[in-house]
């Protein structure tokens, strides 16, 4: 086994690629009582529900927002979250609807995110790099990350493990995470569960429920705990032991492959 | 009466050099009105404010890259798996475009509160502790809330003064039938006190008849109808054609640095009719159907 | 897992007895969800606040006959050319019924505030002249506009607890398709904590999954799917059967006294199974398809 | 010719019904350039509508409030503003776009209204007569017509033209008129036009300038000036002549006929 997980070339098991393997990963934070939603490029979140939906959890319902489809079928995935084959779904409705019932807040439990900055504490930020008024990189904007606040549980995922992603505070809060720790995520009082996980193409990290900073969970095959911690800006929590992260089984590598016959995760 | 005009006709007459607020329809990658924002350009009109539906992409980041907008009310500008925005970019980063930093539930409830002439949007708890509203104290304030005494986050309500959408077909009264996904296209013609519609095809009305409640745009909302089969792209067009990503590659390389985007928008825009560009971009072999969409 | 129960189940796990809020869809003399209300009115629901949506009919009026309901929530109650409610004016006439009075504009935003998490909604200037918002001062309050600092009205947010609402077909995950109009039926569903979804029919998710964006409910909002096909009578059900005028005349010339509502009640819904009723009232040779309108 | 105009068998012209023609008098209140709105049991406004179409205004646009089909075909008209044949129209919307635009204000010219109570500045009552907590007539609500304060042009019919329902104030304040008359009018500074029209079996009524009060406009052929003052609970304004209101042409009736073959208003 090489030491990566960043390449098609180098991942774990059968050719894993990094993509393939988050996809699992996510797929395996989510329930049978789940109603995902998910936004812009997201084939990876895609994936992770159909595999979810096609093995531990049949009644999971996931929308891929923009077009809305409902649990869209998925053969194959595609990377535009607004492309026409994701009505070829169970159903579909109006963005509008999906807006709305972001902010009901007791309907979609999981709400996947990512962002240019996702700092120590899960917050996210796709806004810019630098100050607001005159940023150094402009990104696209905020799209419906401010609803973070109100979903059950967040997933973060992101193809870029560096300390450039990985900072101990974003320069703009478009995406709310745990605020600035504990004091001011129970200030706050937020109708939210807050950030649940966090996948990368070298490790998956929850959040230490005493800090709420994030907190190394598994690394991925091949991937050393040094090699995460300099990949990440901020001081992340390293608990004594990390394990690996479990090899994805030959089930849900076919299914995986079936779902993203396209082979979107294939080139990550 | 027929709505039905040439695409020139169609901005002449119904988007205002200095327009206030301009909204583009479709989202991401797919819907844009392309040919309307095509023509925009090479008309040359200013646009004060411009308005995304709550992801923006080349309906936006052409008008920018032409030189044509002086602030933007926007959640997203990008080319999602393609790649940031490069006019958006370097316009933002240069400080030569103004910001109406927005999120996609103001977005939404914004446009919902134009479209019910509701004073403005209270929005969910919660949204208020993202700095989207404190980047933007024009379109979002605080409010009491009279039933229970709380603070809570309010949007100004978004009124359009022209909205140009795509929709797939309509007849020549207006009455159009959205293929495919809504996105905010519905929502924002609601909205607009101008509706310009560009089709892939103008039908008999008795053809709009047939769809069901909730998949179409009434034509008293519509002023004007421009039928332009192929007109979205690059972007793709719902039951019609996909988005042409090579070509949207080349405008990225291209709009990467400023004379480049220059050079896109001479080669591409205003050195060239719409019907030219159509014939050489995105021949009628580009396209397919998708009846069940629609 | 299949959604799909009977009618005595549905009822006897989704609507508790006295529930806080129980909206029932449908409009005026149709898409009454008819089936679900009389199985409420046998499991003798008591009912703390009725919701309907603008006009109610005999889904409101049924269940005050029946004594079950304290309170209700409307902008209207009545059989439209038909004539007045002949229980709801007599509850309320006696004083036995509370009303919260409402209008059309506060019903709907309310709706869409409580399916938003919104805190409340702003109504549109002019609204506040009317005596609606003084009589019911629970529901409406003034607000200051921040944008403006002028006052206007707020309505509180909707939030049924339980929702009653027909629709053609669904699946037995919960994917529904209205059939012909939507009424407020999509809002209600969208608004509320428990859908209880009455169909004339459950169909394979392939046969949802056909119609077109705008026109389906989606089954992460349902709860509970009763198939049974004619339950709207006597009200009607577009695309399946029409109103059955001759049987709502009978119960408007019999609920006319308290004691002839009685004896509706007792004849035509607790004396008698929801199949009784059917076969007796509603044959399936009444029915009709307009499958164009679904 | 009789004197009357309040059932089939008396009506002027030949075999006019009240019905046929009051639906002639308020299409003729149309113009080319209108979006009309109407709601509960309006079958009198959808033939209006749809004559004025087919006549004066062929790009009128009229929805069918309820059911909201955008220029229903009606052959025949229904008496159900929800029924499934409104939807043989043009195109239709969900109801709560109707309800969205009518606060618009500005996209719908002219609103339908009637009342149980109608009172002398045109304001509308339908929710009860009597004092509102313990009221001696409960009606069914006010559905829509608070946004009478919004619209252009209020058009008001009635079948009932008599003193219980012509008030000279209305019991409960559902659909504005012209409030109290100019001064509250004025203070109001409402967005809407007010009330321009009422029409009944009797006669065809409008407001008078100065006072905002109603003032008779004309009388329908056989009945006279005395008829309506009698029936009316207020003081009217009656102007030095009165004339009579034109038959209707026999194109206009033919095709009220065609367009109510159910005969819905053949009753009245």
């Amino acid at each position: 086994m090489s030491a990566a997980g960043r390449g098609a070339s180098d991942a774990p098991g059968a050719g894993v690629t990094s993509g393939e393997l988050m996809a699992v990963e996510l797929a395996r934070q989510l329930r049978d009582d789940d109603v995902a939603v998910m936004g812009t490029a997201s084939a990876l979140p895609q994936v992770a529900c159909r595999l979810a939906k096609e093995t531990h959890a049949p009644d999971l319902w996931f929308v891929a927002g923009g077009t809305c489809g409902v649990n869209p079928h998925l053969a194959p995935a595609v990377a535009s979250c607004c492309d026409e084959d994701l009505l070829r779904a169970d159903t579909a409705v109006p963005l509008s609807d999906v807006v709305l019932l972001e902010g009901r807040g007791d309907v979609f439990t999981v709400f996947f995110s990512g962002g240019l900055q996702i700092d120590a504490h899960g917050n996210c930020n796709l806004v810019c790099v630098g100050d607001w008024g005159r940023p150094s990189l402009r990104g696209p904007g905020t799209v419906g990350l401010p609803f973070l606040a109100r979903v059950g549980r967040v997933l973060i995922y992101t193809m870029s493990h560096n300390p450039r992603t990985f900072v101990e505070r974003v320069d703009f809060l478009g995406g709310p995470g745990f605020l600035d720790g504990p004091a001011s995520w129970e200030a706050a009082g937020l109708p939210g569960g807050g950030p649940a996980a966090v996948v990368t193409p070298l490790c998956t990290m929850g959040f230490d429920p005493q800090t709420l900073r994030m907190r190394l969970e598994t690394v991925h095959r091949g991937v050393t705990v040094e090699q995460v911690v300099d990949a990440t800006g901020f001081e992340l929590v390293v608990p004594a032991a990390v394990p690996v992260t479990p090899d994805p089984t030959e089930e849900e590598l076919t299914m995986v492959r079936r779902i993203d016959s396209g082979g979107l995760l294939k080139g990550h | 009466m027929s709505k039905v005009l040439s695409l020139h006709d169609a901005v002449e007459r119904h988007v205002p050099d200095g327009v206030g607020l301009l909204a583009v329809g479709g989202m991401h990658l797919q819907n844009n009105p392309m040919a309307l924002v095509r023509e925009a350009v090479r008309q040359q009109r200013r646009i004060r404010r411009l308005l995304t539906s709550p992801c923006g992409a080349l309906n936006a980041d052409l008008l920018i890259a032409a030189g044509l907008v002086d602030e933007i009310a926007t959640s997203y500008v990008g080319f999602e798996h393609l790649g940031l925005a490069p006019a958006f970019r370097r316009a933002v980063e240069s400080g030569s475009l103004r910001v109406l930093e927005c999120d996609e539930a103001y977005i939404t409830h914004g446009l919902g509160a134009g479209a019910g002439g509701l004073p403005f949007a209270a929005l969910p708890v919660g949204l208020e502790v993202s700095d989207v509203c404190r980047a933007n104290p024009e379109s979002y304030r605080l409010v009491e809330d009279p039933f229970t005494g709380t603070q809570v986050l309010a949007g100004a309500p978004l009124r359009p003064d022209v909205a140009l959408v795509h929709a797939s077909e309509a007849d020549v009264a207006g009455n159009a039938v959205l293929g495919g996904a809504h996105f905010l296209d519905r929502v924002m013609a609601l909205a607009a006190r101008t509706v310009v519609l560009q089709v892939e095809r103008v039908v008999p009305t008795e053809q709009i008849s047939r769809h069901p409640v909730g998949t179409t745009i009434p034509g008293f909302l519509v002023h004007a109808v421009v039928e332009i089969p192929g007109g979205c792209h690059p972007t793709a067009s719902h039951g019609h054609y996909r988005t042409d990503e090579e070509h949207l590659r080349r405008y990225l390389s291209l709009a990467a640095s400023a004379d480049g985007a220059q050079a896109y928008v001479d080669d591409y825009v205003r050195g060239t009719t719409e019907a030219e560009y159509l014939r050489a971009q995105h021949p009628a072999e580009a396209r397919h159907a998708r009846e069940e969409l629609r």
